[in-house]
Order: C-alpha cells, then structure tokens, then sequence
C-alpha cells in the first residue's frame, strides 16, 4: 500500500443516490471556505443532515485548501475519501482531486485550464506532481490537465466544463457592475452550479446567501443573480442524465444548528459559567478564542448581563499562569492552545496542580512534532497530555470525539476541575475543531453545574485557612481568594495544610497522598458511562478500541459492517486519567481481536491501556499523515482484518489528500 | 495572626501585617528592610488583609509572600506578573503587590515583564534588585554590570546590565521608584504611593545581598569607600525634578518627561537617585479598557457573575449564540 | 540553485541568493521587498553562502528562511535569537542574519529580546513590524497602538503599543536602524551596514499586511490620506541627525544619544523617521568578552576544536582536573 | 508505620567496628558542608571508601543541613538510616538527629544547648517539634534538649558534651586571635572530635586540611591547631571506651578521587569533547555548568588548550534552543537542568527531534511536582523524560545510578545523540548529584569518541544537501551549519529531504516513519549490557526491578539478603527510550515476586515496563518524601516481602530524615 500514490484509494463505494459526497477545492483566500459554507448552508437549510471536513495549509493565501461536504437524510458522522461531486475553478484542484472521483460521480472544471502542464501548477507538491505525471505516462495520457479529465473519463466520471470568466462578464453585463466586482462570485457560481446538477431546489441556496452576508442585501443580491445564473447554465449546458445523484431536501423540519468544533467548545464553555479565558493564538485553538472575544458578552437568564473576558497573552504561559491565577478567585477559568502551546504549559500545568487549582486547558491536537503540520491533525498528544509535569499530579484528562460532546464536556469540564480541585486537559483535535455538522441545538437542560467543595471560612476559626487540610477524598474545602478568613498561602513549593512550604517529610507524604487520593476519588465517583461509551454489538467479539475524532468514521464502518452481518463493536475511550483500567479490563476480556484504531503513529491509547490493565491490542490501525480517517477505508481495513491479514500494525494511507 | 481590619476604635499597624513564622533570609539581607516596609505601607494603607494578594516570583525575594498574612502566593520563577494578572482581572477589588528579584523579572520573566507594561493593570511590582541571583548562590542577574565579579563568579561578568527603571519606561510602567532596602522610611513612602497610583507600578529596590554581593553593599551605598564618605544615594523629591505626566498630557510633554527620565535613570556610581522617577496619569488603566468591551466588568467581574441558579442551572442564555447558526 | 561564491571572473548577483521554490506569502505582502533586500544585500557583500544562516522565528515573516539558498534555520515561535545565538557562538565564521515577526520578536519572544541585548553578540535581526500576528489572521502585535482596529478585530485593541526602537535601545542592542519594505533599496543599505556592523543588529521594518493590516497599508505609508499627500516615511541621512557612538565615548555622550534616539523614536503619524537610528562603536562584542575567558576562542570555537584522535580516543587531558579530587 | 514518627526507624543494625556512619548537622552557612569534606578527605587520604550523602534546605543560611558520611574498608554504595557517630554543634541537629543514633553509638553536642526547649527551636517544622514533644512526654522526659539526650542515654548512647565556646577561646588564646576569627574552626573541631575518638590517625586531618584550602596556609595552621586542640580535648574529657568503633587507615593505596556527581557529570562531558553547554541556575542542576564554569579550559593531548563554552541564559527555553543551535554547527553540545527547567524546554525538544539534532539534556530529578522540594531527590521525572514533547520523535533516555556510570554516560550520550543523531535525555537525581564518593580515577581509554553519520557535502552534488533522506537505519548523513555544499533548511515543520516544510502526506509518512526509524536502529545496536544490568545472583527468582540512584542501596541489601543465605537480584534498568521489552520479557519470565523499587509515587518504571511487556511487578516499594532509600531498610522491607507480606504498595517512610 505504501507505494499506492495516484491512484483510486478505496474500492468503489455506492452512496444512495439521495446523498451526496461533494468536495470544492481552490486556493486559499479565493472563496473556498464561503463556497463550502454556502452549500453547506443550503442543504441544512433543507432539512439534511451535513458533515463538513476542511483542509487547509499553514498559510494565509494561495495554497491549496479543500472541503469535503456530505449530505445526507441520516445523520453522518465521517468524511469519505472519494467523492460523488468535485468542483474545481483552477488548475491545483483538479489535479489533486480528480482521482478521487468515483465511476459514477463527476466534476467541473475550468475551461481555461485544460491546456496546463501538470509541472507547472505552482504549489502542487514536487512529490506529488512527479506521482501524477507517473500515473499518466503509464497511461499515455498527456501530462496536463486535459490528461487527467481524460482520465477522469476513462473512469467513468462525467467531466463538466465552465467558462468561469465568461460567466462571470456576463452576470457583470447582467448587473451593470465591473467584471472584478462580479469575479467574486466566482465560488457562488461554482456552488450553485452543483447544486443546479443534483436538481436542489434553489431558494435554500437564496436563504444561504441570507445566512452567510446577514444583512448585506446588495452583495446577497448579486450572489442571488449568479445562482440563478448558474442553475439556468447547468440546465443549458449539461447533459445532467449520466449524473444520476439528486439531492432533495427533507420533509422533517427537526431544529438544528450548524457550527464548528471550535465554536461547539466556546458555547460549552459558555453555558459552563466560564468567566475568564486567556489565550494566544495558535491554530487550530484560536478560533475557539476569537469566537469567544466576538461573543464577549450575551444574555442572562438573571437579567444581569452575562461575560466571559477574554485575554490575549503574550504567550502560553503566561496564559496558563493568567488562568490559574483566576481560577484562585472563583471564576471558571480556562486557556485554550494546541500542541506547542501545550508544550510551553508545562510547568504551569505542574503549580495549578500541586496549588489544587481548577483550571481547564482545551487542548487542540495538531499535527506534530514540533511545528509539525499545523493545520493538520493527529492524536499525537495523549502521551504529553498524561505526563505535562515533572513529578506527578492529579489531572482528568478528558477527550471528546464529536460536536455533540465537544460541547458538554466543555462544559462538565469544569464541574471535574472545581470538583477534583485539579487540572483538566480537555482533549480534541483539529478534525473537530475544523469539522462543520448539522446538529441539534445543544441542551442546557442537560447541565448542571457543581462548583465542588467551597470553604465559608467565616465560621469562626483562627488564624490562617487551612486550605490543604488533608481529607479522607482528597478534597478540601477552598477559600477563594477575596474571601474574608480565608487567607492561606500558596506555593509550588511542597507545603502545609496552611500553604507555607515545607521540607518536612511526613507533611510532603501527607500532601502528596492527599493529592493523589483525588484520583481515586474522581474514578470511584465519574459514571462508567462518561469514562467510556460502547458503539455497534455490546456482544460483539471483533473489538475496536478508539478515542477522539476517529469515532465517526469507526461507527459507520461498524454499520457498514453490520449491513454485512458482520458483529463488531467499538469501545471509545472519554475519561484518560484517571484510565478506567478496571472497568475496560471487563469490557475487553471477550475481544477477539481487539484492534486499536488512533491517528498517531504508535498507538498511544493502546500503550496506556497496556500500562494500566496489561491487555495489548492485537492489531493496530493507525493514521499519521495529518488527515482524519474516512470511514469506508476502515471498513475495508476492517475486513481484510476479518480475513485475517498477518499485519499488526495497519498504516491507512491517502496519498490524495 | 488575626484578619487585619481597622475599626473605629483602633488603627492598624505593621504588627497586623506580620506572621508568626520564622524567617529564613540571611541575616542582615536587604530583604527585610523590603518587608517591613511593605508591612507598614499595608497598615498605612488601612488595607483589608483578605482583599490584599501578595504575589513572589521564585528566589530569596521570591519567598516575601510567606512573611504577611494575606493571600500569599508564591508562584513560578519570572511567572508573578501573570499569577498577579489572573488575580487581578477576576477579581479587581483586591489590592495586589508583586514581590520578585531581578533574575525572576528581567531575566526568565523579561517577556512578562515587558507585556505587562502594555496593560498597565492596577498593580504594584516590587523589584528586588540585589544583582545576583541568590537563591541559586550568586550568579550574574540581568541587573549585573558587564565586567564586575561578585563572589561566586568563577570570572567577571560577560554579559550587559540592564537598567530597570528604563525597562520599565520603555514598555509603559506608567508609575515608576526606586528605593533602598536600607531606608525603610522612604520605602514605605514609595510603596503607598505605588500602591495608591491607580496603574502598574514598579520599584526598583536597590537591595543589598550580603551573601553574595559583596560589591554592592551597604558600606558601599553608604558611600564609605567614596573621599566624600556620602551616602550614595540621593532623594529626587530633594530636587526639582517633576515625575508627574499629567492626565492628558500632550504628546511633547510626554516625550519631554521620557527625557528627563532617561536622564535620571541612567545616573549611577556616585550619587544615585531614588524617589518616584515617574507618576504617568495621562494613560488609562486595563480595567477602564476592559469596560470598553464589557460594560458591567467592574460590578460584574468574572469571580462575581452569578453562573448559575440555585439548583445548578446555567444562568448563560445561549439562544442569541445559537440563532446566529441555527438553520431549521 | 547552486552555492553562491563570487569568483575572480563574476560578481554575486540577488540572483544568486534566490531559490526555485515557490513563495505563498499574499500578493503584495510587504515580506517580499524584505526578501529581495536580504538577497541583493548578499549579494553586496559577497557572502559565501555556506557561511551564511538566516534564522527565523514563526509567522509568516519566520518562513523567509526557505527563501535563502544558504542555511536556512526556521525555529520556533519567539526563539529565533536563542536558536541564532548557539549557531554563532560554536561557529563564529558564520553570518547570521534573523528574521522575524513582531509577535514573534516582541510577543513570546520578549524575554530573549531583551536578554539578547544585553550579549552584543555579532548578528542581525531583521524585525517584521505589520503590527498584527499574520499567519494566525490578524490579531494585535505588540507594535499595534492601542484603540486601533485592523480588519481581523472584533473590537479596538485594549493593549499597549511596544516602541521596537526603543526596545532595542533599552536592552542594548548596538546598531538599530529602520526600513519600510517597499523601499528596498533602502532597506538593502542598511542590511549591509548591520551585517557589517561587528555587533548585534536591530532593523525594525514597517512591513505593510494588505490581508489584515487595513490601517496602515502602502497608500497609508504614502500618505495618500494626508493634505500634503507627502509620503509619511523621512530618512535620517536626509537630516542632521547622527547615530554614532564613536568607540571609547564617554558617558555624558552615551547619554546624550540616548536622548536624541528617544526623540526620534518616538516621532510617528504624520511623519516617521527611517534610516539608521543607532550605531554604537562604544561596546564590546560577546566573542571579545568571551576571549577574556577562553583565550583561543576564535581560533578554536566550539565547532572547530578538535576533540578526538584517529581512534577516536578524547583529547582531553583531565589529569588537572582529576589531580584537584585526586585522594591516593 | 504511617505513625511510626519520632522514634527510631530500623531495627538496630550491626555493622562492623572498623567501619563507621557518621552525621553532621547544623544550620545551612555554618561550615556543615566544609565539616564533612574535611571528614570525608580525612578518610579518604587513609585510603578508606567514603560514600557521603548530603540534606539541605532551599535555602542560603540558618535551615538545618546535615551530611552523612559512610566510611569502610570495602566500597560504600548507600548510607544508613541510622549512625553510629552523630556530630552536632548547635540546638536543631541534636534534636533532629539523637534519635537517629544506634544503641552503642555515640553524639556530641554543645554545652549550651541542653536547657533548651524543643518548641523554642527557630526552624524545626512544627510536625516535627510536636512529635518529638510527644514522643518526650510518652517518656517522662522533658520537653528540652536535655530530655532528648536522656532518651540517648537510656538507648545505649554515650552522649559526649562539648563546650564550643570554649574551645575557640582557648584556640584564640593559644593563636592570640580575636575570637571571631578562630570561632571559624567550630566545624572543624567537632570533626576533629569525631576522628579523635575513633583514634583515626590525625595526619590525615591535617592533609584534609591542605587539600580543603589548598595554598591558604594561614587557615591551615589555625586549623590545624583546631585539630590538635580537639584531639586533645577529647583524650583529656571523654572516656572513649563504652564508643567501640575505631577507623584505621587502610594499607591499600589505591588511587581515588573523591567527588560528587554534578563532577563526575561535568568530567564525562570534558571527557567526551563537549564544547558548549548553555544553562540556566537551577537546583540540583547548577553545580554541574559553575563547575564547568571554572574548568572551562584544560589541557589537551594535542597541546591546543581544549575548552568548553559555558553561557549563562536569560531562561531554560534560552538554553535548549541555544544547544540545539551550537549543535548543528557540529560543536558537541548539551544543557543541563531539573524538572522545573526541563518542563519548560519541552517545545525545544521536540525541535531538536523533528530536526535530529544531536542534542544532550542532562536532566538533574529533584522533588516535585512544582518547585516541590527543590534540594531534594525524587525520581519523578521518568514519565515526563519519556513523554516531553506533543506528537513523537525518537529520543534516547538513559539513566545514570552512581558516580561512575554518571562519567561514562555522560560521556556516551554525546556518541548516542551523534550516531542516532537525536536528542538524548540523560537523567539522575539529586542524590547523585550531590553525592560524594571516592571511586578509582575515571579511564579515559573506555571513552571512544564516535561521531556518527557527518555528511562530506563536497563530494559533487547539485542544489541543497538531501539532509533528511529517508535511509534504512533512519539516519542520514548530516552536514554541520558552515560546511560548503551542505545547505539544506532546518523547520520545526514536516518537510522534505531537504528540510523544507512540507504538507504532503506521503513525504510526512516518510519522514515520520525515518525518524522513528532510529529508535528501532538504536534499540538493536546498543548493547544489552548497556541497556540494563543485573546484580547479586542472577538465578535468583526473587528479583527486583530497579533504575537510577537506589541501585548502591539495593545491592547492599541484596548482599545483606545473601549474608543470610536468600538469593536475590537486581534488574537496573538503564536505556529507558528505546525501552528494553524484549530483553526484559526474557529476564522476568521466571522473577518470583517481581518486586519494583522506586523514588517516586507511582512505579514509574515499573508503568513502562508494564506498557511495553505487559508484566506488572507483584509489589512496589516506593519512596516519595524527598530522600534517597538505605540498604537496611531495603534489606528490612525485602525480608518482609519474603515472609509474604500482603501490602503490594510498601511505602518507605522515614520523618527522621
Ligand atoms: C524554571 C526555573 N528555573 C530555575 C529555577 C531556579 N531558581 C530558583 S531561584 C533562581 C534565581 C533567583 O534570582 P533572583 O530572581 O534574582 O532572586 P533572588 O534570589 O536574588 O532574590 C533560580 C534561577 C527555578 N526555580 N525555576
Ligand atoms: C508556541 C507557539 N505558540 C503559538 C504559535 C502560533 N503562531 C504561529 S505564527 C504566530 C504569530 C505570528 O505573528 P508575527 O510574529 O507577528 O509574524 P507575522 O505572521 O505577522 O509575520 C503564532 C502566534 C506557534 N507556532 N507556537
Ligand atoms: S542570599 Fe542574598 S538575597 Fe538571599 S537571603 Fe541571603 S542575603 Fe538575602
Ligand atoms: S497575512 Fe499579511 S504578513 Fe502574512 S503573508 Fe499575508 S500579507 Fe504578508
Ligand atoms: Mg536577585
Ligand atoms: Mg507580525
């Protein structure tokens, strides 16, 4: 498989022709985002369920940046690596994307490309370009754009050209407006002119418009006229019949919203009570943060005016230190960053810990080490979210795996922290972060939030608080810092129940025991069913042990499965410390064989469980190329593990993405 | 040790300010000057002890927090100006005053130090200057000139001297002294008016190091080694120099001021000046800005908002955040 | 792409010191003049480019190592100087120019910054002044005044404005100049006046940021907004401003300009100063100081020294160092 | 034994009259540390083995230190709990240390001090005050020093007074010197005192002195007068008869040097051509780059004067980057720290991974977590050493367990970040580090410098050097910044063979799969003997798995075990990254009990091995109160697993120490 470059990389998939796996590529800054935002819009507006994935480079404009959308009636929870739809305006997209059409499936390009010489395509990646120029040659294709829609032909793939720049000088005559003005519904056009081909009714696309430019009638009306340009070009132009995909929307009118995994969180931890939130940038955190700052403040159900304040640091750690020190004085308080940022915690993380702080950290998981692949994703850090910190600590360390539980365990992220007294990594990774889905509006019904044990220091005692006071659990009241009586020290320093540091060594066991007993504490009293959750057969013995984003793709695999007659179960990992060992060493005592599926290179949860329960997976199936797991490649690796492969550790590859 | 509160009937002292703890500095450290007049700018103050955080960084100064019985917080080495944000923005009804040394705050704290300036957050920071970093046993601190050598250095000094109080300046410390650890009286003095300047306010202290200073000490600020035999150190409230950037000032009265400043600052060997160095009113505070963005930050700060009912329930009202994304 | 290296018969050109490889900054980004004047710099001065490292920190500025066929080292957010410095220290021949961000340099990068200043080691740090963060989309840079708000601002930034010149000034940086990126023959003297200068070098460089930076933008430097429509940009040599400290100044002139640099510093809005600002013969170099404690440094630095025989046995010799422990 | 406090913590242990364990305590700043390096020389020029182990507080002066110093004719791996000979001149030394003295054993302490309350005490922890108060009135005794010399008396000590002041006045008298001035020999006398009575032959006091202030002959002959005053004093005051021990030099000349750790650490990396170390202050890590400092030039075999370029950073992010940096020039390079410092060079790390920069952290554990107990030891690190950075880079740990391996290892992590070219983490503690022993003359003919795998650019190649080309091993050949012809880049970022940053995923996988690589090359060609070693009887079922500076005190409890005819053995694990499994697998499969010894809170190591084998230990001993474990506690804890013990979590406590 390693040497599977441009090439199909799944068998071909059937996808009901009521769905829809659609992908629009083009540079960034060019509109890709908004194009995928539009027909995102439009079909959430129609009532379908839609699952965005965004890929993009470390950069601010000109690379090459893709979103992959899937529409469907049913909920969906994963991307596919092929897809049904592939609209393209410049050269880099169709290069990279045509191979990932299916028989059956089909795409737009520019008129003006078909010419180009695949070398000369300015950011497509040396290797790359060398894998597609291979892949033609060995065809006797030319090596330019018109040799890969050939391709795409011979494939069974319907290749629809637009003259982009001449539907642009016309909608520019249309309107009376200068050509540039009207270049910039170039995506819009792109987007209308797909969902013209899937016969989507257009005034979802209308209402898009509404959404995307709330209140900018001008530019929502010149969009409008593109739309209705494009839909009256498809239906001049196309012989659409060989297109059999259709898209209609749903009857249901079920509420639902559409976001993001960076804004699932700051809602989270908005309804959580978070008041304070330091930061600096970092992708893919930021946009958690920015949001946050764009929504400052907002309505209160006291009457009074609710506020989170938003700090921008001049690093990570002084964010986290800012953090720490108001959670000293009551708020909730949180940093959010990803990886290197993380990195730069560390120490932080080690003071809040042994100071008993209720700090939450929301770590964003990129592509590493180092700089590594800054927009890109991995399950890289479970390792250092576990051990941040010389010497030990209690922490949670809790990971969610879509936009659902992204958003309340933000929010119960906080009941751990104020609860346990401790640091609490909240883990997620860039494929949430970035990941559009239609969901149901999230229900603050469904939390409640427990400040844990506050001292009231004013009942009468002398001298200073004995903040540390060692417990049976592990937990001592706090006073919060303010508070009258409640005057105690604090230190990094090993310290007495009063804060003073200390060298003395039984007080240093006392205190490290005390801390460490919040661990034991915390796993007694978390529920089994926010430590781990089952997916698929209870009963099944073909196991898959996972954490995190993967969860979407595992599921529909295991449901494709299904269809097949074929048992399995998928067993998701939420609480990392304290690890449930005891209740997973239960749970796994049937698997056979037990798989473990992560997006990093060594199988880091697999490790962990064999720290603390001493069961190994049998088999491995890893992906570390920065790219989220497509659920159908599962299912295929899946069974070709059912055959029996003699592999243990299977690497998913998609040179084509 | 009691809460410290003045009432009616009785004024505080620098007594309510003390613990009963032992004190582990060397003996005759300039650290203790810097205590005492800490404890007396307090009861001066007329400071409510649990709305008082007393914030170190890590070394010999570092461990100040310990020595009043407020909220003491001993925090990271060069972290105190961030600790000290946290507290201070959650909570801004407290008074807050950093304790550090010169390794914590223009060495590994450089970059917080530099930042805080731009805030300018309402907070007094104490600069332990004894160049050298103590608790370590006596390397060269950031405040070291190039080519001396103190005790422990194996050899003089290769690295430059950094001028507080012109760091301090330069980034937007909008209140600035300098003391001497020796002089209690003018400490106090310094502190108060620190404290009740309503910005970021910084004091350099000029704090001998017995242990390993041996350069730079009390004899030698005493001036003993000078022909004069005077005291180095000399009160700029004893000239005619003006600190006072007005509230509105105008750009050239700034730059004029910065001037003068420069001037002042950059003095050192024979006589070096002390007192109030700057008293900027012209900039405003980090919470007059915050309310810019957030209107009811003062009566609602973070640590003060009601999150949630009586039996739990969220207070945010999230459905402005979510019609802004609901599609059906 | 092959190594640059004048020859009897040919001149190096900027040519020389481009690569094949495609740049994605955005179109017109000021980042590219800062290139092309780094290229045509090396060029002047002849540089062998084996013996050249360009280091950058991260941001957009960061990544113009990638743009050098020369050793290019793209470091870690804010850690350019520590990163340069190593390189430099262990192989003194080389020539190490720096690139990075504001954020980068004055952000997390602060504390090297001003520790930097302080070691005068032989390099140059070209300062990427867009007064925004640009690869993370426009947040507030440390230079960004405060009340302003480019495009990428939910609201007016509430943090103070960091002065790069007076940064570099502060902390002791020896040569400081300042160039605006779309004069690149400007910014191209005085690159080669930095490098040349034997200590540490500061070019703060008004880089415009079409994407985020819609404030001050290349029409802004041109003053197209102004009555005069004068651009705002003025160079020094065009003035009689002089930034020399001869070597062996004394103090009373050290002082004095620092006093004039503050005032040109500070100068900003309607007219900016560019030019060089600074140039300070007066101070010693790092690699001076540390011949003061390993005589053969230069000839024997760290890279060069030879540590192993044939068979790879130690050169050592610790028999001093044993014979101070030695018991029997 | 929680409980167990103020009383003494072993049962008594007889150790030989011709060998002896000595104290000293007094206040930090009093001459605590020059008292025990004139003792240790004393014995040492006598040719004995002196093992000394030395307390202190985070502290400049006035909190209480005390050094402990074994001396015998065999080598000394490990001090003891308890001593025979204590040595106290001022009030809190007594009232810490008397309960510490064996039945037969002897102390001195100061006249003055005997009325003294316990509660006055300036700076005994209150812990500690309080149980000694009550461990007093449990007997009847007075709450006063007076009361604690009692308690000796009535456990068989002889308890020798001294009157100090008066001493130095008669030196004064003698020497005609202000008081002041001869008050300075305090430490002296009372060593003095200690020598006299085990009749150790003074000459060799005299030479301690010479080699203590070499060339300062005024302080000499004053001290030398302390000296003969002392012997005298005590063959005049004292009846020495009911003190059986006595020291007598040993014939045997071996050569030694006496030394602690942070030297033997500073002479491996002189040894191995290090020629830049960058630092920031940081305990116990310090000693290590000031004695560098004052050696930073010496001597060479091929007459060039060979230095090493020490610099002082602004932080430890400073320092790690600046090693890194000075590493690719090709200059051997290495920083060295403790947690705190290590926390923060986590990002930097992970820079010099992706970069394969060969890269020596010398990595000095202390108490934590936080600032913790800074002058303290723990072995708390090992999770962070092997986990420090997000996502995954190979990196070598290795982990040093006494002075000699401290010199070699220091010395071979240079050859292993060369070969593997990657960042090596070599990690003691700070009982290591701060540990005296006297050890044969380190031979530099063990040393064998390799440089590994340096590119010869000039050899014809066109364009950037390939210096990341994916190899079989893992390793490429690298060009050193400054050679003609190897320019290539060097990002924190994925990238190309040519170090340019790089999204594509194809060439991620090859690079990420090329670096970890290494770890699999490194795993295969370090020899087992380095990777771990196993002492006392390697037939032995009952094993003990092991690492770092408890080895000295398990190996003597194991000999103490075979004394008694119970075969036992030691597993020390020494190459912690790539971990050993393989090899482990094999030695364990027959351990009966497998029992893992460990300074720290949780079996860190004992969690490594379980997650790359599977195989738990059956009891874990632990030690988390900041101080290094004794042979005959081990011995003691040991026999009680024999007998079967149901506890799997023994905990060595000791709140005498
Ligand atoms: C991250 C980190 N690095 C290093 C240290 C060790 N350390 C403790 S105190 C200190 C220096 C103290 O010097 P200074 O700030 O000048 O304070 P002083 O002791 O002189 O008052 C250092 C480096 C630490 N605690 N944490
Ligand atoms: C430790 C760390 N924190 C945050 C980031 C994310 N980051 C990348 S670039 C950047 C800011 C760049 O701003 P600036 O230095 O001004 O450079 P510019 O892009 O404006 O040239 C940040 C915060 C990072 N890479 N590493
Ligand atoms: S070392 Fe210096 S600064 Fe520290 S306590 Fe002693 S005298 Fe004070
Ligand atoms: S974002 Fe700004 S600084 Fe970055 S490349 Fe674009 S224009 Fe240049
Ligand atoms: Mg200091
Ligand atoms: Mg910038």
């Amino acid at each position: 498989m390693a040497d599977r470059r441009y090439e199909p990389q799944s068998e071909t998939v059937t996808i009901n022709h009521d769905e829809l796996a659609w992908r629009v590529g083009g540079p960034q800054g060019s509109g890709v985002d908004t194009a995928a935002g539009i027909f995102q819009r439009a079909c959430a507006l129609g009532g379908l369920n839609v699952f965005g994935r965004r890929e993009y480079y470390s950069n601010i404009m000109g690379r090459h940046s893709y979103f992959d959308v899937r529409v469907a009636h049913h909920p969906v929870h994963s991307h596919c690596d092929e897809v049904q739809l592939l609209t393209t305006f410049e050269d880099e997209s169709l290069a990279r994307h045509a191979i990932s059409v299916v028989e059956g499936g089909a795409l737009f390009y520019a008129a003006k490309d078909v010419e180009k010489e695949v070398q000369g395509i300015t950011y497509l990646d040396l290797r790359a370009k060398d894998d597609l120029i291979a892949y033609l040659e060995e065809r006797g294709l030319p090596t330019t754009l018109g040799g890969v829609l050939e391709d795409a032909r011979q494939r069974g793939v319907q290749t629809y050209e637009a003259d982009f720049d001449k539907l642009v000088e016309s909608l520019a005559d249309q309107l009376d407006i200068v050509s540039a003005l009207a270049a910039r519904t170039t995506n819009t056009l792109a987007v209308a002119m797909s969902l013209a081909l899937v016969e989507y009714p257009r005034k979802y696309v209308y209402d898009a418009l509404a959404k995307i430019w709330p209140g900018r009638q001008k530019i929502i009306d010149m969009n409008v006229a593109a739309v209705d340009l494009a839909y009256q070009f498809v239906r001049d132009t196309y012989d659409t019949s060989k297109f059999e995909h259709r898209l209609t929307p749903s009857q249901s009118k079920e509420p639902r919203i559409l976001l993001n995994g960076n804004q699932a969180v700051a809602m989270g931890k908005i309804a959580a009570g978070m008041t304070f939130q330091s930061y600096y940038p970092i992708s893919p955190a930021t946009d958690e943060s920015t949001y946050l700052e764009a929504h400052e403040t907002f309505p209160s159900t006291n009457g009074a005016r609710g506020s989170v304040l938003v700090v921008q640091t001049e690093d990570e750690i002084s964010a986290v230190c800012m953090a720490a020190g108001a959670a000293l004085t009551g708020a909730r308080s949180a940093t959010a960053t990803s990886g290197p940022g993380f990195a730069l915690m560390v120490e932080g993380l080690g003071w809040a810990g042994i100071n008993e702080v209720p700090l939450v950290v929301t770590l964003y998981q990129r592509g590493g080490p180092s700089t590594g692949l800054p927009t890109r994703s991995e399950q890289g850090d479970l390792f250092l979210a576990l051990n941040a910190g010389h010497s030990e600590f209690p922490r949670i360390v809790l990971a969610s795996s879509d936009l659902e539980e992204a958003f309340y365990d933000a929010a119960a992220a906080f009941n751990y922290a104020e609860r346990y007294q401790t640091v609490v990594i909240h883990i997620l990774d860039k494929s949430i972060s970035s990941k559009t889905m239609s969901v149901p509006p999230f229900d603050l019904e469904r939390i409640r939030i427990e400040r844990g044990e506050i001292a009231s220091p004013n009942g009468g005692h002398e001298g200073p608080y004995p903040r540390f006071k060692p417990t049976e659990s592990g937990i001592s009241p706090r006073p919060l810092l303010g508070m009258p009586g409640g005057m105690h020290w604090l230190t990094g320093g090993e310290h007495t129940q009063y804060g003073r540091v200390t060298e003395d060594p039984v007080v240093r066991e006392q205190q490290m025991e005390k801390r460490m007993r919040k661990l034991e504490t915390a796993a007694r009293e978390i529920p089994v069913d926010e430590k781990l959750r089952v997916y698929g057969d209870p009963a099944a013995e073909f196991t898959i042990l996972s954490w995190g984003s993967n969860k979407g793709a595992i599921v529909e695999a295991i449901e494709l499965l299904a269809e097949e007659g074929c048992a399995a179960r998928l067993i998701q990992v939420r609480i990392m410390s304290p690890f449930p060992g005891p209740e997973l060493e239960e749970l796994l005592a049937p698997a056979k064989p037990l798989i473990g599926v992560e997006a990093n290179f060594s199988g880091q949860l697999a490790q962990v469980l064999r720290q603390h329960t001493g069961i190994a997976c049998d088999k491995l199936v890893v992906k570390y190329n920065g790219r989220p797991m497509a659920a159908r490649r599962l299912y295929e690796t899946f069974k070709t593990i059912m055959d029996g492969t003699d592999e243990t550790k299977i690497v998913l590859r998609n040179p084509n993405e | 040790m009691t809460t410290a509160t003045a009432t009616a009937n009785r004024k505080l002292t620098a007594k309510d300010f003390q613990v009963p703890f032992p004190n582990d500095w060397c003996p005759g450290c300039g650290d203790f000057g810097i205590i005492n007049a800490v404890q007396q700018a307090f009861a001066r103050l007329e400071l409510e002890a649990h709305k008082v955080a007393v914030v170190g960084g890590i070394g010999c100064s570092g461990k100040a927090p310990y020595y009043f019985p407020v909220y003491g917080v001993h925090t990271l080495h060069g972290r105190l100006l961030p600790f000290a944000h946290g507290i201070k923005l959650a909570n801004p009804e407290m008074t807050i005053v950093g304790v550090g040394g010169d390794g914590d705050g223009l060495g590994i704290g450089a970059g917080h130090f530099v930042n805080a300036g731009r805030r300018n957050l309402d907070m007094t920071y104490i600069f332990f200057n004894n160049e050298v970093y103590g608790l370590t046993k006596g390397q060269a601190a950031p405040t070291l000139a190039m080519g001396l050598q103190p005790k422990s250095l194996p050899a003089p000094n290769i690295q430059g001297q950094l001028n507080p109080l012109m760091m301090a300046m330069s980034v937007g410390f909008t209140w600035i002294g300098r003391g001497y650890s020796y002089n209690v009286k003018k400490v106090v003095d310094l502190i108060v008016a620190a404290i009740e300047h309503p910005g970021l306010s910084f004091i350099d202290i000029l704090q001998p190091c017995p242990t390993y200073n041996n350069l730079h000490t009390k004899d030698w600020y005493a001036g003993k080694d000078l022909d004069s035999g005077q005291p180095r150190i000399y009160w700029l409230d004893d000239t005619d120099y003006d600190p006072v950037i007005p509230e509105g000032a105008d750009d050239a009265a700034v730059l004029g001021k910065m001037n003068e400043f420069l001037t002042k600052a950059h003095e050192w060997g024979d006589e070096i000046p002390a007192g109030v160095f700057l008293d900027n009113r012209a900039t405003s505070t980090f919470a007059d800005r915050i309310e810019t963005r957030i209107e009811n930050y003062r009566a609602q700060p973070p640590n003060k908002r009601e999150i949630a009912d009586e039996s739990g329930r969220p207070t945010a009202d999230l459905s402005e955040i979510f019609d802004e994304v609901r599609m059906t």
